[in-house]
């Protein structure tokens, strides 16, 4: 499986990075929502992928029966999951105003803070 | 238990939680804007002190052996880090307080520095990767909200780099976290360091290598991935410009001593000329960049680059004493670099404008600012006695006896046009007579209720200036326990078994990590366990 | 674009709300022992609230939840995941070292990592309601 | 030592204080610490002559083997003679040129200052402490020549010399580094008493020539000597201390100190004397081509300063005894005369001497002096000059390389003096009276005082050279300075010889110069253009030329395009793991692919999305895309064995289209902005990157050596941390500091919206948020 899953994510990361190098910031948000998605999409492959042990031990048994899932990236994307929530939450808002203020959506225009 | 590891990080939170709920009442966060800084500044002390006397202080949070749980470390540069942040804080805290907007203060100005500052220690004092992510999250999305604070064109327009650009930096950050726990399977970072050691899959180690060095290399703003910062530090107040400048790229600059030393210490054969020249093309695009200017904020932007690229030479050159001196350097600019913006803001306050054309007089009229800046200003270019200069000589000296003749030189030039920009800076500022031209707004010289002149209260400003700048001239004056201090970080980054034991108990090697893990367990909660089935 | 509801979906924000905000509880519960946990919760609850904005907009959200803010939400979330990493220093244990206590009435298992996950909960549902609202009262100044 | 010292820049701070204090007197008071310092070293010179060097040391950074470490031997007693006794004849003087100035303290701070780093200067035995100490006259002068700060002139020449010092002040920084790592020492007196010879080491070359480009810049040796006449926008007062006898002569001080150790080697002398010759004759020819007395006397400085080079760069034992008398003699009679021309400018409004006239008989006082100083810059006996000027020929004549043309400058630039000598000596005094901008009358007191007693000191030292211990003063000087063990003894009547003949044709030839100095400067104009293209031509040239390139460069890099700044980043990144995954080692492919039919739908609907995000026209369509690559990912996640993660991603991608709902709309339709050429290079950079991913992956992930911590955590999961739950468990307990960060992070992006949507800026406001408690924000939402 991972070997599809990799592929795939490398095909989020390009069209991710394609989308970030346009000069609309739409675009460019989109590209950041898909640059973070694929990120926690690797780190969730990278460990390697399980079908069907859910990191749950049955109720009254100490120890999981059987092998189950990595349970430590799944905390760790999860973690990753909701920092990129907010961060995009607070981009999307960012480039609203950015358009409301400069009134076009054209990075090309937002030049003026560089020399 | 050794609360003085943690509390630097925990008590900025919660200054931040308990502000943001007092968010009704400025007064109430105007105080603990004053009194959590002042208690961060307390327990970075204890830190300090702490580290001094035993080199090392580990907390393993929650309980948990090192490395499943969350490690927290201080060694000597994570203590210095964080004491600069605590001095920088409570100077940043008073200082705001004159300079805050009532706007500004209502949307959570307050909270936004405290929780930065916790980010900053946070990622300061973690000795956990991925944690490590998350404090530079949390620092980078407090920078994120207080960039934008006050809604303006400019800061709209640098905001968008500043956020595109560091979640770059943040991905390639988590990608290779994520790798890195793919090929080794652990995320405490003294484990890392002794797992990469017996790691047989070179190559991936190498990439890893790289990929941290980019990601930090964006944070610290080296060259050529240092656009975000000259696009945007100079359009927020003054005061989150100052804290920015003063904390925010030695963030990443402290990562890149952290991991290369740590961490990637075989790797750095290769890496060291990138490294190196990347080292010299940072100080010098930068110090030029900062040629080209003639605002205020934009030419202290600029060279923030530029000084980037000595601390990342003290890495470069790799030996105990030039990271002693790039740890110099990072500490020294700190202290002067934020002063210098702070100092910025002051004369815009007088003269309502940053355009150096515009602005003058300063030298007569003010003093006692003239000498804050002169002591900054000459500072930052490496003149004797003071504080840069030291982190200037030790580098210098590293580098000719490590036989990098070619980057030294460079050091010293750019050290030249540091002075260039300065000194612009002084002429036009300080000694040109003010231009006719300049109407200082008349908010700038408040009205009495008797229809007199009255001086602007600037006391809440000059303070931290005045102290800052004395630190400068102290540092420089009484540079051996500094330097004491810095040879201990040389000493102490160059051999990191001392940190691997600190972190994971004596006696450790690869194996022994891994080994079964119920026999590690500590003793279990007293009261816990009798409780439950 | 997102002003008033249509009637179906005002009673369904009426119906499903409480129900929403209940699972949402439950979720937060359990989350120690099976799928759920604090984050889950706060995002669930913040889609009732969500949803009933939709359908009744802001003046009618706030009114619903009168005193309290979205902010206030957020610092009391926060405290509350600060208050969970002190009691272990009072035991003279690491910060964050997981404290139990069974509340002997009605035998539930009391811990700092329950009162962290309300925190989350709490935070993040705080997060979204201030954000989701705020954004929709921009969009009611400037059409 | 370090006690006088520190008194020094404590007396600089205390300045303001004590002009509020005295007042106009505070000169005066002042005064009296430089007197007292010469007192003191007086009563130290028996003991230093007659028992060899002193030697006091105290510690600064041990660890950077760095100490304040001092040496009081001739050498350095010469000089902190003269800057003592000097620099007392400036303050007293001083306090009469600046009477009332509004700036007089600031001029103390800076004056008193550059004193004491001065002495430190020259009582330094540290290489460190030498450098600081250099460094602080350089940005004391800065503060001193820039005193008329209002002048852009001055903050010009200010600037400049300090740049020329400061970046000859880098070099030196190099150059004793290099020192030390040589030597292994930081002490000059340990390195003057070390076996084997530093002039054998390998680092000798690059050493010297550092050390020597310090010096020069500092004294202002061809072709750096540009900064010193510019210099003359300072008050008289600096001029006469810093530019005749102080700060200018921290560089041949310099010298003259590595001398013994660093001397005598061909490329020493080659060095030294040509440059010193050079400078020697460039500061005589252009100081006849000024008329401003200021700038006269500039440039015959940079002549003497030459001569002393040249000096060292012979470096005989006549060539030694030549240098200290002519230093002596130059610093006494250069102060005087600058002091005068403070004089004559202060009295009359004007440096132009062709513009003054007939004042014997109204400054009759000033007259004589200038008559005495002038005469001993020419070079006439009985004064001391004369002996200085005797022994230089002598040396000249005695010179082991270069000869003839050392011969032939010294000659010229003795022809040339003389004719200095006679313009500020007559032009001034005698002749026509001319009406000048301002009354002329005699100077007060304390402005005679210290160019008279310098002016005598000239004359007595001349007649009667062996006067209180002169000779063994010059004597210990001049070991210091050889190295070895030698006598001087100073007379006026050496019999007649070779040089006594140069002197009295020169002195012919000299005295025809000023007769036709008119007819001279009026030819000497054509060579303006040539002039212009001197080396000042190159520094303002070089300056000029830095900030155009920095200009330039930072169009360049900064150049606001924000795909530029993600297409450097992304191939600064590419390339480097490129090269260490493709080219240095190479990749570990593992192809077991085990996947299930609904798999593979899932994860193609997952890349489509992504594909059809990128590729669609509409926002519309843009955003189903995401949100169905959202979902599938969450189905990705549930399929693989992570429920918690998948109901998340699920709860999340929700929220995030109802956002993007929320605000794309209120943005313009997707518009095609960019170029084929673009999307193609874009295309490349970002195909790279996906392959380069995909390899990391596949590598990552079939490195199996390691195992996971996680172990662990799944093992004691219900133990110790009683939960069923691993994730939660991590979540909230393991790693709870993440989850703790991680609320912190979402509450701070609430904060940062909230504040985004409600907080908007006042219009007509061009400062952020400086403007104090001025509300600077629409009435806010409350409550």
């Amino acid at each position: 499986m991972e070997p599809l899953m990799a592929l795939a994510i490398g095909l989020l990361y390009a069209t991710a990075v394609f989308m970030m190098l346009r000069r609309s910031i739409v675009k460019l948000v989109i590209g950041l929502l898909l640059l973070s998605n694929a990120a926690n999409l690797l780190i969730f492959t990278t460990a390697g992928m399980t079908r069907g042990a859910p990191p749950l031990i049955p109720e009254g048994l100490q120890q999981p029966l059987g092998e189950v899932a990595d349970p430590l990236p799944q905390a760790v994307v999860l973690t990753a999951i909701v920092i990129a929530f907010g961060v995009l939450a607070f981009a999307v808002v960012l480039i609203r105003r950015a358009y409301e203020i400069v009134k076009a959506d054209d990075l090309d225009k937002m030049k003026e803070t560089d020399t | 238990m050794r609360p003085e590891v943690a509390l630097p990080v925990l008590l900025p939170l919660l200054s931040g939680a308990i502000s943001l709920l007092f968010w009704r009442s400025r007064p109430m966060q105007r105080f603990i804007a004053v009194a959590g800084n002042v208690a961060l500044l307390v327990v970075s002390l204890w830190l300090f002190v702490a580290t001094l006397s035993d080199g090392y202080i580990t907390m393993q949070m929650g309980n948990w052996p090192a490395p499943f749980g969350i490690t927290l470390v201080a060694d000597m540069l994570s203590a210095v880090m964080v004491l600069l942040t605590g001095i920088i804080g409570l100077a940043m805290g008073i200082y705001s307080l004159a300079t805050t907007g009532r706007g500004h203060e209502k949307f959570g100005y307050y909270p936004l520095m405290h929780l930065l500052l916790a980010g900053v220690a946070g990622a300061f004092l973690t000795g956990d990767i991925f944690n490590l992510y998350v404090w530079f999250e949390v620092m980078l999305v407090a920078s994120f909200a207080l960039l934008t604070l006050g809604g303006e064109r400019a800061q709209m327009e640098g905001a968008i780099k500043y956020v595109t650009l560091n979640l770059l930096a943040s991905v390639i950050f988590l990608t290779a976290v994520g790798l890195l726990y793919g090929t080794l399977g652990t995320l405490n970072m003294a484990d890392i360091a002794l797992r990469l050691d017996v790691a047989e899959h070179t190559g991936m180690v190498e990439v890893l290598a790289v990929m941290f060095m980019v990601a930090f290399g964006i944070k610290a703003a080296a060259f050529p991935l240092f656009f975000w910062l000259p696009a945007s530090y100079h359009t927020p107040s003054v005061a989150v410009s100052a804290l920015f400048a003063g904390l925010l790229t030695k963030v990443g600059v402290y990562s890149l001593f952290r991991v290369f030393t740590l961490m990637f210490d075989q790797t750095m054969g290769y890496l060291q000329d990138i490294m190196l020249w990347g080292a010299v093309f940072t100080m010098v695009t930068g110090v030029l960049g900062a040629a080209a200017q003639h605002e205020f904020r934009r030419i202290l932007s600029f060279h923030i680059v530029s000084q980037i690229g000595y601390m990342i030479l003290g890495l470069a050159l790799y030996t105990p004493l030039a990271i002693a001196g790039g740890a110099f350097a990072i500490m020294h600019n700190i202290v002067v670099k934020t002063n210098l913006f702070l100092i910025s803001g002051i004369t815009h306050r007088l003269q309502g404008t940053y355009q150096l054309k515009k602005m003058g007089g300063l030298y007569r009229e003010r003093p006692w600012l003239a000498v804050a800046f002169f002591i900054s200003a000459f500072s930052l270019a490496g003149i004797p006695p003071l504080s840069g200069f030291f982190a200037k000589f030790v580098l210098v000296r590293a580098g000719l006896e490590a036989g990098a003749y070619v980057a030294t030189g460079f050091a010293l030039a750019v050290g030249l046009m540091t002075l260039y920009s300065m000194v612009k800076i002084w002429n036009e500022v300080f000694w040109k007579a003010l231009p006719e031209d300049n109407l200082v707004p008349s908010s700038q010289t408040p009205v009495g209720d008797d229809g007199r002149l009255v001086k602007p209260s600037l006391w809440m400003m000059y303070l931290p200036v005045g102290v800052l700048a004395l630190m400068s001239l102290l540092i420089g004056l009484f540079a051996e326990p500094v330097m004491n201090v810095m040879t201990a970080i040389g000493d102490q980054l160059t051999t990191p078994s001392g940190y691997i034991e600190a972190v994971l108990g004596a006696s450790v090697s690869p194996e022994g990590a891994l080994a079964s893990p119920g026999e590690i367990q500590a003793e279990e909660t007293e009261n816990g366990s009798e409780d439950l089935p | 674009m997102v002003k008033s509801g249509t009637i179906i979906l005002n009673t369904a924000a009426r119906f499903l709300m409480p129900l929403q905000l209940m699972f949402s509880v439950f979720l937060l519960l359990r989350g120690h022992d099976e799928p759920g946990g604090g984050f889950i919760a706060g995002l669930v609850a913040a889609g009732a609230f969500t949803l009933y904005l939709f359908a009744f907009g802001v003046s009618a959200t706030r009114e619903l939840l009168r005193m309290v803010d979205p902010r206030d939400l957020i610092g009391v979330g926060l405290l509350f995941g600060m208050v969970s990493v002190l009691p272990a220093w009072f035991m003279g244990q690491p910060f964050l070292t997981a404290q139990w206590w069974t509340i002997p009435v009605i035998d539930f298992k009391a811990s700092t990592p329950l009162i962290f996950d309300v925190g989350v909960f709490l935070a993040v549902l705080g997060s979204v309601m201030g954000m989701v609202m705020a954004l929709m009262e921009a969009d009611k100044d400037e059409p | 030592m370090q006690l006088a010292l520190l008194m020094g820049f404590v007396l600089a701070a205390a300045s303001p204080l004590l002009n509020r204090w005295f007042g106009q007197r505070a000169s005066l008071v002042m005064a009296i610490f430089p007197a007292f310092l010469a007192a003191w070293l007086i009563s130290l010179a028996p003991s230093v002559v007659n028992d060899g060097p002193m030697l006091l040391e105290w510690q600064w950074v041990p660890s950077l083997g760095i100490s304040l470490s001092f040496l009081l031997d001739g050498l350095s007693l010469l000089f902190g003679l003269l800057i003592t006794v000097i620099g007392t004849f400036v303050l007293v003087y001083a306090g009469g040129y600046l009477k009332g100035h509004a700036d007089i303290a600031r001029f103390h701070v800076a004056l008193v200052a550059f004193m004491a780093s001065m002495l430190g200067l020259v009582l330094a035995d540290s290489l460190f402490t030498l450098f600081v100490f250099w460094e602080l006259t350089s940005i004391t002068s800065y503060l001193l020549i820039g005193f008329n700060h209002t002048d852009i002139e001055a903050r010009k020449s200010a600037r400049q010399g300090l740049f020329v010092t400061v970046a000859g002040g880098l070099m030196l920084m190099a150059g004793l580094v290099l020192l030390g790592i040589a030597s292994g020492s930081w002490s000059l007196h340990e390195i003057s008493q070390m076996e084997g010879d530093l002039r054998q080491h390998a680092l000798y070359t690059p050493m010297l020539i550092c050390l020597l480009i310090g010096a020069f810049t500092k004294s202002a040796q061809f072709p750096f000597h540009f900064w010193l006449p510019n210099a003359m926008a300072a008050p008289t007062p600096v001029s006469a201390y810093l530019h005749s006898a102080t700060m200018v002569k921290a560089g041949i001080y310099l010298l003259a100190r590595l001398h013994p150790e660093l001397g005598g080697t061909a490329l020493w002398v080659g060095i030294l004397s040509l440059v010193g010759a050079t400078t020697m004759l460039t500061g005589a020819f252009l100081a006849i081509h000024h008329t401003n007395i200021k700038k006269l006397l500039a440039y015959s400085t940079i002549m003497a300063l030459g001569t002393l080079t040249m000096l060292l760069g012979i470096g005989t034992e006549y060539a030694m005894t030549a240098f200290v008398t002519f230093l002596l003699a130059h610093s006494m009679y250069k102060g005087a005369l600058f002091m005068v021309a403070g004089i004559l400018d202060h009295e009359t409004g004007t440096k132009d001497v062709t513009a003054m006239g007939g004042l014997r008989k109204l400054m009759p006082v000033t007259a004589a002096i200038t008559m005495v100083a002038a005469l001993s810059l020419a070079g006439v006996p009985p004064l001391l000059g004369f002996i200085g000027k005797e022994l230089m020929l002598e040396a000249a004549l005695g010179a082991g390389s270069f000869r003839p043309l050392i011969v032939l400058f010294a000659f010229a630039s003795a022809v040339l003096t003389i004719a200095v000598a006679a313009i500020i000596a007559l032009r001034p005094f005698y002749g026509q009276r001319q009406s000048t901008p301002q009354d002329p009358h005699e100077a007060p007191l304390s402005m005679l005082l210290g160019p008279g007693l310098l002016a005598l000191g000239s004359l007595l030292v001349g007649l009667a050279p062996g006067l209180l211990g002169g000779n063994a003063l010059l004597t210990s000087a001049a070991i210091a300075v050889s190295g070895q063990s030698m006598d001087v003894s100073l007379s006026l009547w050496h019999g007649i010889n070779l040089p006594l003949i140069i002197s009295i044709i020169s002195l012919g030839l000299g005295f025809l110069v000023f007769k036709r100095w008119g007819g001279v400067r009026s030819k000497l104009a054509y060579l303006n253009p040539i002039m212009r293209r001197g080396p000042e031509a190159g520094y303002e040239g070089f300056m000029n030329g830095v900030v155009l390139f920095s200009e330039w460069q930072t169009r360049l890099l900064q150049n606001g395009y924000m795909r530029n700044y993600i297409l450097v980043m992304l191939t600064v990144l590419i390339a480097l793991i490129g090269n260490s995954i493709l080219l240095r080692h190479s990749p570990q492919l593992a192809f077991e692919l085990d996947v299930h039919f609904h798999e593979v739908i899932v994860v193609g609907t997952m890349a489509m999305g992504a594909i059809f995000a990128t590729i669609s026209r509409s926002r519309l369509g843009a955003v189903v895309s995401v949100g169905i690559m959202g979902f599938s990912i969450a189905l990705v996640f549930i399929l693989f064995s992570a429920p918690d993660l998948g109901i998340t991603q699920l709860l999340v991608e929700t929220l995030t289209v109802i956002l993007l709902v929320l605000v794309l709309f209120r943005l313009p339709r997707f518009s095609n902005l960019s170029t084929t050429l673009e999307r193609i290079r874009d295309g490349v950079a970002a195909a790279s990157l996906g392959v380069l991913v995909f390899l990391l992956i596949m590598t990552a992930w079939s490195i199996d050596q390691f195992e996971s911590i996680s172990t662990y955590m799944v093992e004691n999961s219900v133990p110790l941390a009683h939960g069923l739950n691993i994730v939660n468990v991590i979540l909230v307990d393991y790693r709870a500091l993440d989850t703790l960060g991680e609320m912190f992070v979402l509450a701070l992006a609430a904060i940062g919206v909230i504040a985004m949507l409600r907080l908007r800026p006042v219009e007509d406001d061009d400062s952020s948020a400086v403007n104090g408690g001025k509300p600077n924000a629409k009435e806010p939402y409350d409550g």
